[in-house]
């Protein structure tokens, strides 16, 4: 049995095995030639976007698509644009990538790390996929990584922001353009200790997985270093829908901001909760009582409602945003389909032509070329200043915003408005301190 | 001594005295009957020796062993099977399997993992199913659905069951119970014939006397839970306590 | 202390949820005998009668203005209709009440579904193995969602109660313990009554009514009932559109509480089986009763103190009470023999 | 042939000749054709194919015997998951001990649980095992993640110890083998412009569901599958018969959890990644959708739901309007958009809508799931005789 891994369909679907009418078996021995895995045909190149379609963040996957599609129109030539003319680096001209067209698969992640690997390998061995990106969860994101590791082929992570994508499950073959955990605490303290004060005693209730538990880790010491005290942490079931049980003794617990590390579902229903049992409008310690929830996104808010009127959280991007980069993205991404992007759909956009954009100036689509043309690359224009691809751990460092939920909202995209936009200096870390391995790069072949 | 040796049995259910000081013995290889009209507590009695139920006070011998606190299947371990009042059968089995099962039970006991072994080739055990069924004359019946078949078919392949592990002791509950007069027959004949051809000792609960007096060989006659009287089946036919408690009530 | 008495209000709220989920289920699943797994779907929709109710009050029109968006598309300007016809104010309070007045919107609803549902399907089911049942009704419960998702989306929707329910009640000045030690939110409290009507309710129904008794007699032996020329098949109808119903009130009511989503009822069928079953089959007082202790052993459970000592216990506690329940007690709480054992 | 009769040999053929032709099978349209999206012959999707085949082979084992409907089977097959990772990490690459670990794990498990939800029967015995899978789910997504790795799922690491194993070379983490022939590695022929896989993982699992197969008509046939049988259709009499029934349900119910564990094994072995989702009652529903789907009692019909479900949701799920797009586009532009607006709720994202109404249908026309569809098209063909239990499979009567 001789051994490869080599998927060749993108060379079959291209038409290179011209003889289709010859009977005569031919058989494929291993695909040295192009030295890794996939290695796409002269006319078209193929990537995978896998995204939750079904579960609670279909409505998040179906944003992230529309991104996609849209980075691929524009990296074919197709609409205005976009980004292309806002970045720094100019490689990109409209011609798909290395002058091979752009067509792409998609799969259902389902947000479980089972299912976004099975649709990950259907990308890889069916379809021949160069490149798999999406998902809205650090489990898929860091299954997918690993996967894609062992395949030999570049991830581009979607919407994840567990400190452990890129810190102690980081790989050669990972990237991840959103910010994350460690990120949103040190963005946020600064920003809590101006409008709340240095002497604040904060509880916290703690979605009760990995990606919650970096975030309360994260938010816990920037605010304790600011002189916040943390009263209690309280882990939540992920499962949780009625979280009346955990938010009811907030009050008398001598705290004074609650502070939710829940994200999606989980938020919503903590705060419609903390608000419920009125928490955003009663007194502690002589001061306003307080909720912050270190992660926000637009859905989340929409879910919400109401209630996240005035509350303080972190984002990667928002369609608002003054540079160029984003005006650009949102109005074309608002022509297209009648309302501005998500944070998610902004992270996938950006991600997927930073990959075409590093393809170009490796001249290759080999994997390790790719990883080397990413790694330690800084530029600008995609909408959050300037920004640096850091090769120790693979992840983007560049502003971050601090967001509130708007008093006084104009339309149902309208509910964030920027509080402040942390500069990168501000939220870079030295990369050893979450631990893991990058190991080497697996082009596959 | 009998085989089946009861002796002071108490049993209550609340305030329900169910069983009170029951005495019995059931002599090896005979044919007894415990008779009695509703409610005299022939059913709870029967639970006692099968292990269903737990007397409050008593003892139950089966051949110098007590089956006090005992399971109902390792009473049947024992030698002691059970014929329902509704045939219970493995209705979803095939005629033939209804019969490997109790004989299976009988050569492992009650437990034995035999998970790769095939039924096929069990050669010997099949043919002494199908002995069986000859004897029963159920022999072209084999590969019928149990449930499907008609009443009385159910209760002659019950009692194949039963046989087939060669019990010691038969414990009959209203056999011909619902059956036409007809199937009731064939039924009498069975057990007649069962009854004169093995060294098997019954013990029969009976509604109906035309079987009760066609069949046994002694006779209990069972009132409120105590014993009224037990004679031979002439002797019973003309006690005045009987007529008083039981012939005379139903009849 | 204070902490105590607020985790009982907690518990007995959660608890109503449990058992008035539990109480549709077992109607149709303790009694019918049906394994409904579709009743998630019921509570799911009927708290998307809510929905449907307040996206139509305020369902936007064309004012004629046009407005520029930022993010580059020119939209018209719009207005709920409702403002059009009773005037801004009566109508921002109209679509302000949409979750109590989806209650009358939703009992005609939801009776029609569940009629339709044990009509068009259930009943060719009632004699087939329970295998058989799950598989149409699970088939069913996706079915039902992805009719939701399609055209509600997947993300969560808020459905707030009317303003004037918004606050919370206190109960700690009332007791004498300090103010705002143990407040309770308005809209709680009108749902644990809610669930204690409804229940009663339904209780009385069962238990007072010839209906309820034919429906009982049913239960425990459809064929006598039928020979007695009762028409049962009609009444169990009838009962699946009430157990329908009942579910779908449990979804109403709860919209303001959890931001219902299309997938809120397959978060809830794994427990309301579980209640139903600790309960005892055949069993509505069970049901109820497990509901309420389910809930508080929830709350319980949630309490910091606990958790520091057992760490995760939040995650179990249900489970592990319904097993050690199941194992003490045979047939569950109240269970009636011989229903469901095999 | 091989202790079976005639007709279970063949069956035993059947399945061991569609294992090995599966590549060829299943890739039945031409590469680049519009029909290649149908196209299931890739080596993750046929591994999961038999993997899910030995899960459901193995939990219709318990149910299709003996009629206990066990809701938290998905605990054994987690359990055996991370029991394989773990042997993986710390033992050797190899998957052999791998496989063999989770079977172990796997039925020490199913002891454990099975001992105390065996104390009840019918819906009480099902919730029982639902709990414990969700206790097992819940924990090892929080509280146990130090072990299980938690929400992320247990991964091969370049630090794991694998002290059997070499010191490897360079930056990767070696992939799961079996004397050094990598799961991962394929063959690929090419014929025209068809392509098929063969891939070592596939036929390692491929192997080992024919031989679960065997073993599972071995026990429907042995005594001890009797007895169980006889236990579904009469608990009462069983007892009577001198039967004691809770060792032959605890053994059933092992063997049934050693199934589910091999199963994990297999998907570790496959792909070394063990996440707590596999624990959930989702997934425990999955494979009792999956049995029922395909035939309760029957010995080929779990395979074939098994197969079904996978199919829609690695290949529906797949499809998107691009594709529907380039289906139609000999249509005129109306006729195109129509068509792909009819279809377009059923796809992609709408799988699962589609495949609540493949539940409905089948249940509905197919009253014994997949099998009696193929008994009616068989009948339709041969004609010859009546559907009866001498088939090769040994239907439960649905009505009674």
């Amino acid at each position: 049995m001789s051994k490869t891994n080599v998927t060749r369909r993108g060379v079959l679907k291209t038409g290179a095995v011209a003889g289709a009418g010859l009977a005569l078996p031919t058989y494929l021995a291993a695909g040295g030639h192009s030295g890794f895995a996939n290695a796409p045909g002269d006319s078209s190149v193929t990537l995978g976007f896998n995204v939750p379609q079904t579960g609670p963040y279909a409505d998040e996957g179906a944003d992230e698509l529309r991104a996609y599609e849209l980075a691929v129109e524009h990296l074919n030539g197709g609409g205005d644009g976009g980004m292309l003319s806002t970045f720094s680096s100019q490689e990109l001209s409209g011609n798909g990538i290395l002058g091979r067209k752009v067509e792409y698969v998609t799969g259902d992640t389902q947000t479980k790390p089972d299912a976004a690997r099975a649709s990950a390998r259907s990308m890889i061995e069916k379809d021949g996929a160069i490149m798999i990106t999406g998902g809205s969860s650090s489990g898929v994101a860091v299954a997918v990584q690993a996967l894609c590791q062992e395949a030999g082929i570049i991830f581009m992570a979607g919407l994840t922001h567990s400190n452990d994508t890129t810190g102690k499950d980081k790989k050669a073959n990972g990237f991840r353009h959103f910010f994350n955990s460690y990120m949103s605490g040190a963005a946020l303290a600064p920003i809590l200790a101006a409008n709340y004060g240095t002497s604040r005693k904060a509880y916290h209730l703690t979605a009760d997985y990995n990606w919650g538990y970096t975030t309360e880790e994260a938010v816990r010491t920037s605010t304790e270093a600011m002189g916040w005290e943390t009263v209690a942490a309280v882990k939540t079931p992920l499962a949780q829908t009625d979280f009346s049980s955990y938010v009811a003794p907030v009050l008398n617990s001598g705290a004074d901001v609650l502070v939710l590390n829940h994200y999606g579902g989980n938020m919503v229903n903590s705060l419609t909760s903390a608000v419920q049992f009125g928490l955003r409008t009663a007194q502690a310690n002589g001061q306003d009582f307080q909720i912050v929830v270190p992660l926000y996104s637009r859905l989340m808010a929409k879910g919400a409602g109401a209630n996240v009127k005035g509350i303080f959280g972190s984002t990667n991007w928002h369609w608002s945003l003054p540079d160029a980069g984003s005006q650009a993205f949102t109005r074309s991404f608002g022509t297209k389909y009648g309302f501005p992007p998500s944070q998610a759909a902004h992270t996938c956009y950006v991600q997927t032509l930073l990959y075409a954009d590093a393809v170009t100036r490796a001249g290759s689509f080999n994997p390790c070329a790719v990883g080397e043309a990413l790694e330690g690359f800084q530029f600008d224009g995609l909408g959050n200043g300037p920004t640096l691809y850091r090769a120790e751990d693979h992840q983007c460092f560049k502003d971050v915003l601090v967001v509130k939920g708007k008093e006084n909202p104009d339309n149902e995209f309208d509910l964030l408005e920027i509080v402040e936009v942390t500069p990168a200096a501000q939220v870079t870390y030295d990369a050893s301190i979450f631990g893991g391995e990058l190991g080497s790069c697996n082009p596959g072949a | 001594m009998g085989i089946l040796e009861i002796k002071d049995v108490n049993k209550r259910f609340g305030g329900l005295q169910a069983l009170g000081d029951v005495n019995l013995s059931v002599k090896q290889n005979t044919v007894h009957a415990i008779i009695g009209p509703n409610g005299a507590g022939k059913s709870t009695l029967l639970n006692c020796l099968v292990g269903k139920l737990i007397p409050d006070t008593g003892s139950v011998m089966f051949d110098g062993q007590s089956v006090l606190g005992r399971t109902p299947y390792q009473i049947n371990q024992m030698g002691i099977s059970r014929v329902f009042q509704t045939p219970e059968i493995f209705g979803d089995l095939s005629v033939i399997e209804n019969i490997m099962i109790p004989l299976f039970a009988k050569r492992d006991g009650a437990f034995r993992l035999q998970a790769i072994s095939s039924v096929d080739s069990q050669t010997e055990m099949r043919e002494r199913a199908e002995e069986m069924l000859e004897e029963v004359g159920m022999q072209d019946k084999r590969h019928m659905h149990a449930a499907s078949m008609s009443r009385g078919d159910k209760r002659r392949l019950e009692m194949a069951m039963c046989l087939i592990q060669e019990p010691r002791l038969l414990l009959l509950d209203e056999p011909t119970a619902g059956m036409a007069r007809a199937d009731t027959n064939n039924t009498i004949d069975l057990l007649k014939e069962i009854s004169s051809t093995r060294n098997i000792t019954m013990a029969i609960i009976e509604h109906d006397m035309h079987v009760v007096f066609s069949l046994a060989e002694r006779i209990t006659v069972l009132a409120q839970g105590t014993p009224l009287v037990e004679d031979t089946p002439d002797n019973i036919k003309g006690h005045p306590k009987v007529r008083e408690a039981y012939l005379g009530e139903t009849d | 202390m204070d902490q105590f008495i607020l985790q009982i209000l907690n518990g007995l709220d959660k608890g109503s949820a449990y058992a008035l989920i539990a109480l549709g289920l077992t109607l149709i699943f303790g009694t019918l005998g049906v394994v409904n797994f579709a009743h998630g779907a019921l509570f799911m929709l009927g708290a998307f009668c809510t929905v449907t109710l307040s996206r139509f009050l305020s369902f936007e029109v064309d004012t004629g203005e046009v407005m520029k968006t930022a993010w580059g598309t020119e939209n018209p300007v719009t207005e709920p209709w409702i403002y059009g016809t009773l005037g801004e104010v009566t109508g921002q309070t109209v679509i302000d009440w949409a979750v109590p007045l989806s209650i009358l919107f939703s009992i005609p609803v939801m009776i029609g579904i569940g009629v339709l549902m044990e009509r068009g399907l259930i009943k060719h089911f009632y004699k087939r193995p329970h295998a058989d049942q799950i598989l149409v009704t699970f088939g069913l419960a996706i079915v039902l969602q992805e009719i939701i998702k399609y055209y509600f989306g997947a993300n969560q929707i808020a459905t707030p109660a009317p303003a004037a329910f918004v606050g919370s009640f206190d109960f700690g000045s009332l007791i004498g313990f300090d103010a705002n030690s143990i407040i309770y939110p308005y809209w709680r409290i009108i749902y644990f009554c809610f669930s204690l009507v409804l229940i009663a309710a339904v209780f009385a129904f069962l238990q007072f009514t010839t209906f309820g008794m034919v429906v009982r007699a049913g239960m425990s032996d459809r064929e006598t009932v039928g020979l007695l020329g009762i028409n049962i098949d009609r009444r169990f109808t009838i009962m699946f559109g009430i157990a329908a119903a009942v579910a779908g009130l449990a979804g109403v009511m709860y919209t303001p509480i959890v931001s219902p989503n299309y997938h809120m009822g397959m978060d809830f069928l794994v427990i309301s089986f579980v209640v139903v079953v600790v309960g005892g089959m055949g069993s509505l007082g069970g049901a109820v009763l497990a509901g309420f202790i389910l809930g508080t052993l929830e709350s319980f459970a949630s309490m910091q103190f606990v958790l520091e000592r057992l760490p995760g216990i939040n995650q179990i506690v249900i489970y592990l009470a319904a097993i050690v329940i199941l194992l003490t007690r045979p047939r569950g709480l109240l269970g009636r023999k011989g229903v469901m054992e095999d | 042939m091989f202790g079976l009769n005639t007709k279970d040999t063949r069956l035993l053929l059947i399945v061991a000749l569609l294992v090995v032709l599966a590549p060829f099978l299943l890739n039945p349209f031409p590469e680049g054709s519009a029909l290649a999206q149908f196209n299931a012959g890739y080596p993750d999707l046929m591994q999961r194919f038999v993997i899910f085949g030995v899960f459901a082979i193995g939990f219709n084992i318990l149910f299709g015997l003996t009629g206990y409907l066990s809701f938290g089977h998905a605990a054994f097959l987690g359990a055996g998951s991370y029991a394989g990772v773990w042997m993986l990490k710390l033992l050797t690459i190899n998957v052999i001990p791998a496989i063999i670990i989770s079977t172990i794990v796997a039925g020490m498990f199913a002891l454990l649980i099975g001992f105390i939800s065996l104390r009840r029967s019918g819906i009480y015995f099902s919730i029982l095992t639902l709990a414990f899978a969700q206790m097992a789910f819940a924990l090892a997504a929080s509280v146990l993640t130090p072990i299980t790795g938690g929400e992320t799922g247990l991964q091969t690491s370049l630090n794991d110890p694998r002290i059997l194993d070499a010191a490897s070379e360079g930056g990767n983490i070696p992939a799961p083998s079996i004397f050094g022939l990598q799961m991962r590695d394929s063959f690929e022929l090419s014929v025209g412009e068809w392509l098929f896989t063969f891939n070592t993982g596939y036929y390692l699992s491929g192997i080992i569901m024919v031989l679960a197969f065997y073993v599972a008509i071995r026990i429907f046939r042995s005594p001890f599958g009797l007895m169980l049988k006889a236990i579904k259709s009469n608990q009462q009499r069983m007892h009577y018969t001198g039967v004691n029934t809770r060792p032959y349900m605890l053994a059933c119910f092992v063997i049934s959890g050693m199934y589910a564990g091999l199963a994990g094994g297999l998907m570790v072995a496959m792909d070394p990644l063990a996440g707590a989702e596999r624990m959930q009652w989702t997934a425990s529903g999955e494979v009792v959708l999956m049995t029922i789907l395909g035939g309760t009692g029957t010995l080929i019909g779990p395979v074939l739901g098994a197969g079904l479900i996978k199919y829609f949701e690695n290949i529906f799920s797949k499809i998107n309007d691009n594709l529907l797009h380039q289906w139609f586009a000999f249509l005129p532009d109306g006729m195109e958009e129509f068509m792909v607006t009819i279809i377009h709720p059923f796809i992609g994202k709408g799988w699962h809508l589609t495949l609540g109404l493949l539940f409905m249908g089948v249940v509905i026309f197919l009253p014994g799931g997949l099998v009696e569809g193929g008994q009616r098209i068989a009948r339709l063909f041969s004609r010859k005789k009546p559907s009866g239990k001498d088939g090769a499979t040994t239907r439960t009567e649905p009505a009674e």
